[in-house]
């Protein structure tokens, strides 16, 4: 699994500019700008209803901000479908269970592998031939990830009846079979105890080490946070009130008070 | 000790006629205190609640063993309905309100078995309870924040006019300033004597509340005890805690790869 | 669930639909006993078997549409009238050979499909399915309306007997093994599809199309295809029609044949390709058999006139639908599957 | 000018005719979510209930309507009991599956009970109708639209205002939790059963006052889907604007296209404007937004 | 004794269920009493068995084959367009005939055929009408008809093109003032139909349905309009549409054309035949036009196998030859009873298109009547 885009000189891989989006009277997003650096960890945090989903939602094409620009790889992405972002090698883990709940693990992860695969309608009606050596190999990289997150066992168990936990690791699991540019998660260790955060914790530092593609992480438990990222933004109220580095940001008395409560964590 | 609002025997779920998700549990709720139900993902923490309320019926799940009573009377496969005329109400996980409604309506709807006449004081002693709902009150509720969402949903509990409430991971995605709202808001309820039952994942804030604790696993109860002594338990602390054995936080960055064996597994 | 015993020990293994050697031999013995049904049973049960046929592409296609990738369809009959009226035309005015008329048939009823599956770009759930119906009720419009020299209007148009090397397909005979070839070509396509790329999509649209976008499925061009691809299942099923009857006129593909499709996939279960074959005949079973059974019963008691006979095998059957749905909603594939569960599991009961 | 007065007048009384084979469907969907493919047939059931107690029985007016009224709502809750009480928890697409399922039952069930004989129907507004000058206004539409206006306003206040209402709606957002908070889902899916028949038995008296009835008669169910959807499928009182709006359109359509295509344009039109309609707005004029975070 | 197989082809859960009892029982009854009055002498029996098709071209098409070989029928008795949609093809092959209850269609125009339908097609008994209407009026002036039709069922089309077909034909015989299409099940005709009368329609023709005719008659009472009367035909006649009307006497002065007798009260042999079938043959039937149509049915299959008895003998007649008595043998209307005008079948037609007369009935104060027998058919162009 090496990366199949070409490195890119710029450090910077995804950036937004001046982001506005509204719904109706409310400002989701208010001249928020992020620049994600190459290899990195960025953490974005804030209280709930802040606009963090909807950042998330933004750089992956799923809302169209008013305002601002987006660019990933050093080109836009602002006009283009939710399909195309992910074509640029933008892939993403959801909020709550966003899975395909009818499939198996396998079949889960195959659609990730849907980027990377080209036979045609007609080949894959005449099944033998270029369709199935297609799924042959796409499924070679799709075992790699099954062994990668260690959920060999449960490989044709249809997700619908995995437990909270496993359905998060195809989660990621998928947004890896994508083989992406970078990650964007949203909340993946929300309803996880402490034994489980540090096993997707180990995933996310084994996902940078291994594959080195940069993570952006949205959560709400500051012990994985301040631990795992390299730099965190801060939102409230839909504007950046901060960004720096963990230490920064911990002593931030902004976000003490709007998000971390005057105790700290 | 007076008996349990709430009492376990023995419990066993089944799913689709396949799954056994929960395997014989025992639990007691007794009158006014908070008792958590804590365990991994897929412990059957959701499922046991289901089965009290008897919402599992409608994901083609049934117990199969046991007795679960509420107020001396065994309520298992009763209607939900009932269950709730009784004066026992389950907040789901994943802050369920009913999202093309206001406000105010999910509130109504919650009331709906009380009289036409309380149901004005009520609505406003839930909006006195929760300040933040009055504001919100015309407001679309799928559009709520995930915290607002939270507050609703327990709010629309109580206009139920509840003994116990069952609430599945009311942390579930809060920030923390929410979650010490939310937990706020419980133990005020606790205060007034309402009997809780509450299923989380963050341990330590449930554990600050509760008197008594339950460790799921694998549909098992595997430990049980008052949270003091929970609080103290070595593996507790390093798995539900993510303490170290001295008390320190332990960090995400120096995991090591494999993990310590449990020793209620041993 | 396998049986005990059988291991994949290679990818191809693992995603093979045959997978013991019995199954191959059952797959091989089916086959057989479906290319000598002429010899060994009755014209009536050949007629029926070519029905059979001919309705179990039309309800794949809708499966595909349907049951893989969750688009409620209830305008399958027109579209199968599409590829009817369309084989027929190319056939007769067009002079083309079966064989070129056929999938061109097909191809129309795609095309006019797809434009019901880019309406499915905006609309959802029930208000797609609903706009389906319109399907149907343009198709009649269409027909009836255009000048009679373009599509027959009333009249409806005559179809001569396909023809091959010289062979004039217009025995019963010949026109099952027409319907028999073909239909083995499409079942084995829909197979070759849903378990390749298109038809994983096809269901990863289905379970979440806000997920599926994010994996970079092109969501609108997905549903589009799932309806092109459904409506070219019910055309090429039109075209066999077309040359089953020899005659096509409107009243032949009406919105009750398409919620007696949609019945069949109830039945049989919803998303996969065996389910729709069982469910076609397991419905059209229940129908022969009903009206076999019938004129037998007037006859031999009297004192029931057709009229009772008949009307109460109505019953029966929007019986044996609802029994389903109330007992079996997941329908019989899904039956089938516990049991081959319980069974492989037994003695142990869960 | 007069021509046009009638048919505007006309195609808008038609239109809530429309409207009321329309909130058969809706005050079903509203209740329980589900989409009632059998509303024709519910119509054609109850017309027959109307035609047995007063043409068959013989019985005055003022007892056989009410007797007819309870028939059919009787007959509704007969469905719940048998089909739907037993599908609490599957998904919403098999409850819609049933209904297809009801649609070839409830044909069957009258053919055997009622034949497949055109029957006379009661005549249950006057004939005579209202002669304004040259407009000419058919008692029973005009009656007939009185009352859907009525119903429209006052279901659509039941649904929106009332305690119970809003318990049924809840049931259509999401029957898991409206059972958590004690509602009965099977009492709300009764209810909504029992008052769709009912008002599929208003709508048989307005459609076939003075005409006949026969098993074919559930193809005003057709007719009245474009005004659902256009409507939006929870929208009550949108349901009397989308219903003038296709009535209207339909009878111009019908009484100036069709003559000029030589064809039935009049009929699908309702479609065209509702598949256009919907192109613009998904979920119909009034229906509800679908709510999508991610 | 040899025994014949016919096949029939019924619609007990369709769209003609309405009639089917009437139908088949007379069809039957008929059978059963040549069987017994003129086979029986020669050793022949005719004999029938019903099978339900829906009037689904599927149904019936599936059931053909299984038929066919289980029976072996010297003849199918149908009803109308879905059945000889389903077998028309096939039938030169099968070499069996086909005899449809119904008049004819004009997609069904086709020479050669092994489609035989008792009566020329609709807009042929119509053009009839609209001709001694004409005659009657005394006035040269064409006579001005509205047409209340549906495109619910392709064979609705065909009988408004067919007469839109006449009117173009023969200006000074008729004008269409207009074609109003409606539901199956139309609400309220009040519109329309005062639309057509003010257009100066004289004479309203509707030939779908009897709930059209119901709409229609509703609409001219409360236009006041009713003495402007309505041809109908056989499948939604005066008695079936009075009934729907809740009385006869509602259908007072309107129309009623068809190349068969009348099922009126009036001593007619074709009734005296009737009451023969329903006291010694015990059919459970009614007078009724659908009953007469199954009695043509089978009386045009039973005198012609009768003559194919007389040219090849007892045993082993084929369908073919039922066909070829069709085809050489004219049926002088005794021989009917009286239920059929004179029929003689050519190559050119599956009905006869020259020589037949029809019926005009009517409703005379609440009484069922017929008004004119015999009048002569016009030509008319196939559309
Ligand atoms: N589709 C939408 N329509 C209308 N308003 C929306 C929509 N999505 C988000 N919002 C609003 O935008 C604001 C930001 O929401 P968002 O989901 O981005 O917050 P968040 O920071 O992810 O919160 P949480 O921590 O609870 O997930 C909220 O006020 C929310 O109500
Ligand atoms: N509807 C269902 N059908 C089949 N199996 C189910 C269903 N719901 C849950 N399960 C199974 O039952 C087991 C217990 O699930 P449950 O939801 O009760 O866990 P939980 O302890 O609440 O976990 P979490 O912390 O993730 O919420 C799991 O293995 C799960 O896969
Ligand atoms: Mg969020
Ligand atoms: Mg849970």
């Amino acid at each position: 699994m090496t990366a199949a885009h070409p490195a890119h000189h710029d450090d910077v891989v995804l950036s937004a500019r001046n982001l506005l989006l509204q719904f109706g009277g409310i400002v989701a997003l208010n001249d928020v700008s992020i620049d994600v650096r190459k290899d990195e960890l960025l953490a974005i945090i804030g209280p709930n209803g802040a606009g963090k989903s909807s950042l998330m939602n933004c750089l992956s094409g799923f809302y169209r901000p008013k305002k601002g620009d987006i660019t990933l790889g050093g080109r836009s992405v602002r006009q283009m479908a939710v399909h195309e972002v992910a074509g640029q090698g933008l892939a993403r883990t959801f909020q709550g269970t966003h899975i395909f709940s009818g499939m198996t693990v396998v079949e889960n992860l195959m659609v990730g592998r849907h980027l990377h695969m080209r036979t045609n309608l007609a080949q894959s009606f005449f099944y033998f031939g270029a369709a199935r050596r297609e799924e042959v190999a796409h499924r070679e990289v799709v075992e790699e990830i099954i062994e990668f997150l260690e959920i060999e066992a449960i490989r044709h168990a249809p997700v619908g009846s995995l437990g909270y936990g496993l359905r998060k690791r195809v989660d990621l699991g998928r947004a890896l079979a994508q083989d992406p540019r970078i990650l964007l998660m949203d909340e993946p260790m929300a309803g996880m105890n402490a034994e489980e955060k540090e096993d997707l914790a180990r995933f996310i530092l084994d996902v940078r080490e291994a594959k080195r593609i940069p993570v952006v992480l949205v959560e709400h438990d500051m012990g994985v946070v301040m631990d795992l990222a390299d730099r965190i933004a801060v939102l409230d109220f839909g504007r950046k009130i901060a960004e720096g580095t963990p230490k920064e940001i911990q002593a931030d008395p902004a976000v003490m008070k709007a998000y971390l409560g005057e105790d700290g964590p | 000790m007076e008996s349990p609002v709430l009492e376990l025997n023995n419990v066993e779920v089944l799913y689709s006629d396949v799954i056994l998700a929960v395997k014989g549990i025992s639990a007691k709720v007794p009158a006014g205190q908070c008792v958590t139900l804590l365990g991994a993902n897929g412990a059957g923490k959701s499922t046991t609640l289901k089965a009290i309320s008897n919402l599992i019926k409608t994901e083609d799940g049934r117990v199969t063993a046991g007795t679960i009573s509420f107020d001396g009377i065994d309520i298992a496969g009763g209607n939900p309905a009932d269950q709730v005329r009784r004066g026992m109400v389950h907040v789901m996980e994943g802050r369920k309100v009913l999202r093309h409604m206001t406000v105010e309506q999910n509130l109504v709807v919650g009331g709906h078995m009380g009289s036409g006449r309380d149901a004005r004081a009520l609505l406003d002693e839930v909006y006195g309870r929760i300040k933040r709902l009055a504001a919100l009150r015309h407001r679309t509720a799928g559009y709520l924040s995930g915290g607002e969402q939270q507050l609703l949903v327990i709010g629309r509990a109580l206009m139920a006019k509840p003994k116990l409430v069952m609430i599945d991971e009311p942390s579930l995605g809060l920030a923390p300033l929410m979650v010490e709202e939310v937990y706020g808001l419980l133990s005020e309820l606790k205060a007034s004597g309402l009997t809780l039952l509450i299923v989380e994942q963050n341990t330590r804030v449930a554990l600050e509340l509760a008197d008594y604790g339950y460790v799921m696993e694998g549909g098992r109860v595997v430990l049980e005890g008052p949270s003091t002594s929970l609080r103290s338990n070595e593996d507790v602390r390093e798995f539900y805690l993510g303490l170290t054995v001295e008390g320190e936080r332990k960090s995400f960055r120096d995991m090591k790869h494999y993990r310590r064996r449990k020793r209620w597994l041993g | 669930m396998d049986p005990a015993g059988v291991f994949a020990t290679s990818f191809t293994q693992d995603q093979a639909l045959v997978r013991t050697r019995r199954q191959a031999v059952t797959l091989v013995l089916f086959v057989l006993a479906m290319f000598s049904l002429p010899f060994v049973a009755d014209a009536r049960a050949v007629a029926v078997m070519t029905s059979m046929l001919i309705t179990a592409v039309v309800v794949i296609g809708l499966q595909i549409n349907t049951g893989l990738a969750g688009q409620i369809n209830m305008g399958q009959a027109a579209f199968m009238g599409v590829g009817a009226y369309a084989t027929a035309l190319l056939a007769t005015k067009g002079g083309l050979p079966f064989w070129l008329a056929l999938p061109a048939g097909g191809v129309c009823a795609a095309l006019f499909g797809l434009v019901f599956g880019l309406a499915a770009v905006r609309i959802k759930g029930f208000y797609l399915a609903l706009t389906t119906i319109a399907a149907q009720i343009l198709f009649h419009f269409m027909v009836l309306n255009m000048p009679a020299a373009w599509l027959g209007g009333s009249n409806g148009i005559t179809v001569e007997a396909a023809r091959l090397f010289g062979l004039v397909l217009d025995t019963d005979t010949g026109v099952y093994y027409l319907c028999l070839v073909v239909a083995c070509i499409m079942i084995a396509g829909a197979y070759g599809v849903a378990r390749s790329r298109h038809g994983r999509i096809f269901a990863a649209v289905r379970d979440d199309d806000v997920a599926s976008g994010m994996m970079g499925i092109n969501v609108v061009r997905t549903k589009a295809l799932a309806f092109l691809l459904g409506a070219f299942y019910a055309g090429i099923g039109g075209g066999l029609w077309a040359y089953y009857v020899r005659f096509v006129s409107i009243d032949q593909f009406t919105l009750i044949h398409s919620i007696w499709f949609i019945a069949m996939i109830i039945v049989g279960g919803m998303g996969s390709v065996t389910g729709a074959l069982i469910g076609v005949f397991v419905i059209r079973l229940a129908q022969e058999s009903f009206t076999s059974v019938g004129p037998s019963l007037v006859e031999s008691f009297s004192f029931l006139s057709g009229d009772v006979v008949f009307a109460a095998m109505n019953i029966f059957l929007g019986g044996i639908i609802a029994g389903f749905l109330i007992f079996e909603p997941r329908g019989l594939m899904h039956r089938w599957n516990i049991l081959k569960r319980s069974y492989r599991m037994w003695p142990y009961p869960y | 000018m007069s021509d046009f007065l009638n048919y505007l007048i006309n195609g808008a009384l038609t239109g809530l005719l429309y409207a009321l084979m329309a909130m058969g469907f809706v005050v079903i969907y509203r209740a329980s979510k589900v989409f009632n493919f059998a509303q024709g047939e519910l119509v054609v059931f109850g017309g027959y209930m109307v035609w047995w107690t007063i043409i068959q029985m013989g019985m005055p007016m003022w007892l056989g309507l009410p007797v007819a009224f309870a028939s059919a709502a009787i007959f509704g809750l007969m469905i719940e009991r048998i089909f739907f009480a037993r599908l609490v928890g599957e998904s919403v697409f098999s409850m819609v599956m049933v209904t297809i399922g009801l649609l070839i039952l409830i044909r069957g069930i009258v053919l055997v009970f009622f034949g497949p004989q055109v029957r006379a129907f009661p005549i249950i507004f006057p004939i005579e109708p209202i002669i304004l000058g040259d407009v000419v206004i058919s008692r029973s539409l005009l009656y007939g639209g009185l009352l859907t206006i009525a119903f429209g306003f006052g279901l659509s206040w039941f649904f929106n205002r009332t305690r119970m209402g809003l318990t049924m709606t809840a049931v259509a957002e999401d029957h898991q939790v409206a059972m958590s908070m004690g509602i009965s889902v099977q009492r709300s899916i009764a209810f909504a059963w029992m008052l769709g028949a009912a008002l599929s038995t208003l709508g048989a008296m307005v459609h076939l006052s003075g005409r006949s009835i026969n098993m074919m008669s559930s193809d005003i169910g057709l007719a009245a889907l474009p005004v659902a959807l256009l409507a939006g499928l929870e929208s009550l009182a949108g349901l009397l604007l989308a219903g003038i709006l296709v009535g209207v359109i339909q009878g111009l359509a019908s009484a100036y296209l069709d003559p000029l295509v030589g064809g039935a344009l009049g009929s699908v039109f309702p479609f065209i404007i509702m598949l256009l309609m919907l192109l613009i707005r998904p979920t119909g004029l009034f229906g509800w937004k679908t709510i999508e975070r991610v | 004794q040899t025994t014949y197989n016919i096949a029939g082809l019924a619609d007990f859960t369709g769209p003609y269920a309405d009639v089917m009892k009437d139908m088949t029982g007379c069809r039957k009854g008929v059978l059963d009493w040549w069987s017994e009055e003129v086979g029986k002498a020669q050793g022949v029996a005719l004999r029938i068995k019903e099978y339900d098709t829906r009037y689904d071209v599927a149904q019936v098409a599936s059931l053909w084959p299984g038929i066919k070989s289980e029976l072996d029928p010297v003849a199918i008795l149908g009803i109308g367009g879905s059945d000889a949609a389903a077998l028309q093809q096939r039938l030169p092959n099968d070499k069996v005939p086909q005899i449809l209850a119904t008049a004819g269609y004009g997609f069904a125009w086709k020479s050669d055929s092994w489609v035989f339908n008792a009566r020329a097609t609709y807009p042929h008994e119509v053009a009839a009408f609209y001709t001694w209407l004409q005659k009657k009026s005394g006035s040269t002036a064409p006579i001005k008809v509205g047409v209340i039709s549906s495109e619910v069922s392709p064979a609705y089309v065909d009988i408004h093109k067919g007469t839109e077909k006449f009117a173009k034909d023969n200006p000074k015989i008729l004008e269409v003032v207009e074609t109003v299409y409606t539901e199956a099940q139309p609400t309220d005709l009040t519109q329309q139909v005062n639309r057509l009368v003010r257009k100066g329609a004289t004479v309203l023709q509707v030939f779908n349905n009897t709930a059209s005719v119901v709409a229609t008659r509703r609409a001219l009472q409360s236009l006041g309009k009713t003495n402007i009367p309505i041809v109908m035909s056989a499948h939604n006649g005066l008695v079936s549409s009075g009934k729907a009307l809740g009385g006869l006497e509602q259908m007072e002065g309107n129309f009623e054309v068809y190349g068969m007798a009348m099922s009126t009260d009036d001593p007619t042999p074709a009734r005296a035949y009737f009451e023969q079938l329903r006291t010694k043959y015990k059919a459970q039937v009614s007078y009724t036009s659908a009953c007469i149509m199954g009695m043509s049915q089978g009386l045009i299959v039973a005198r012609a196998v009768e003559q194919a008895i007389k040219t090849k003998g007892a045993k082993g007649v084929k369908g073919e030859d039922v066909r070829a008595a069709l085809l050489t043998t004219p049926m002088p209307s005794e021989r009917s009873f009286g239920v059929l005008p004179d029929l003689q079948y050519g190559k050119d037609a599956p009905f006869p298109t020259e020589g037949l007369a029809v019926n005009i009935g009517t409703v005379e104060k609440g009484k069922y009547k017929l008004l004119e027998q015999n009048v002569p058919m016009p030509v008319l162009n196939k559309w």
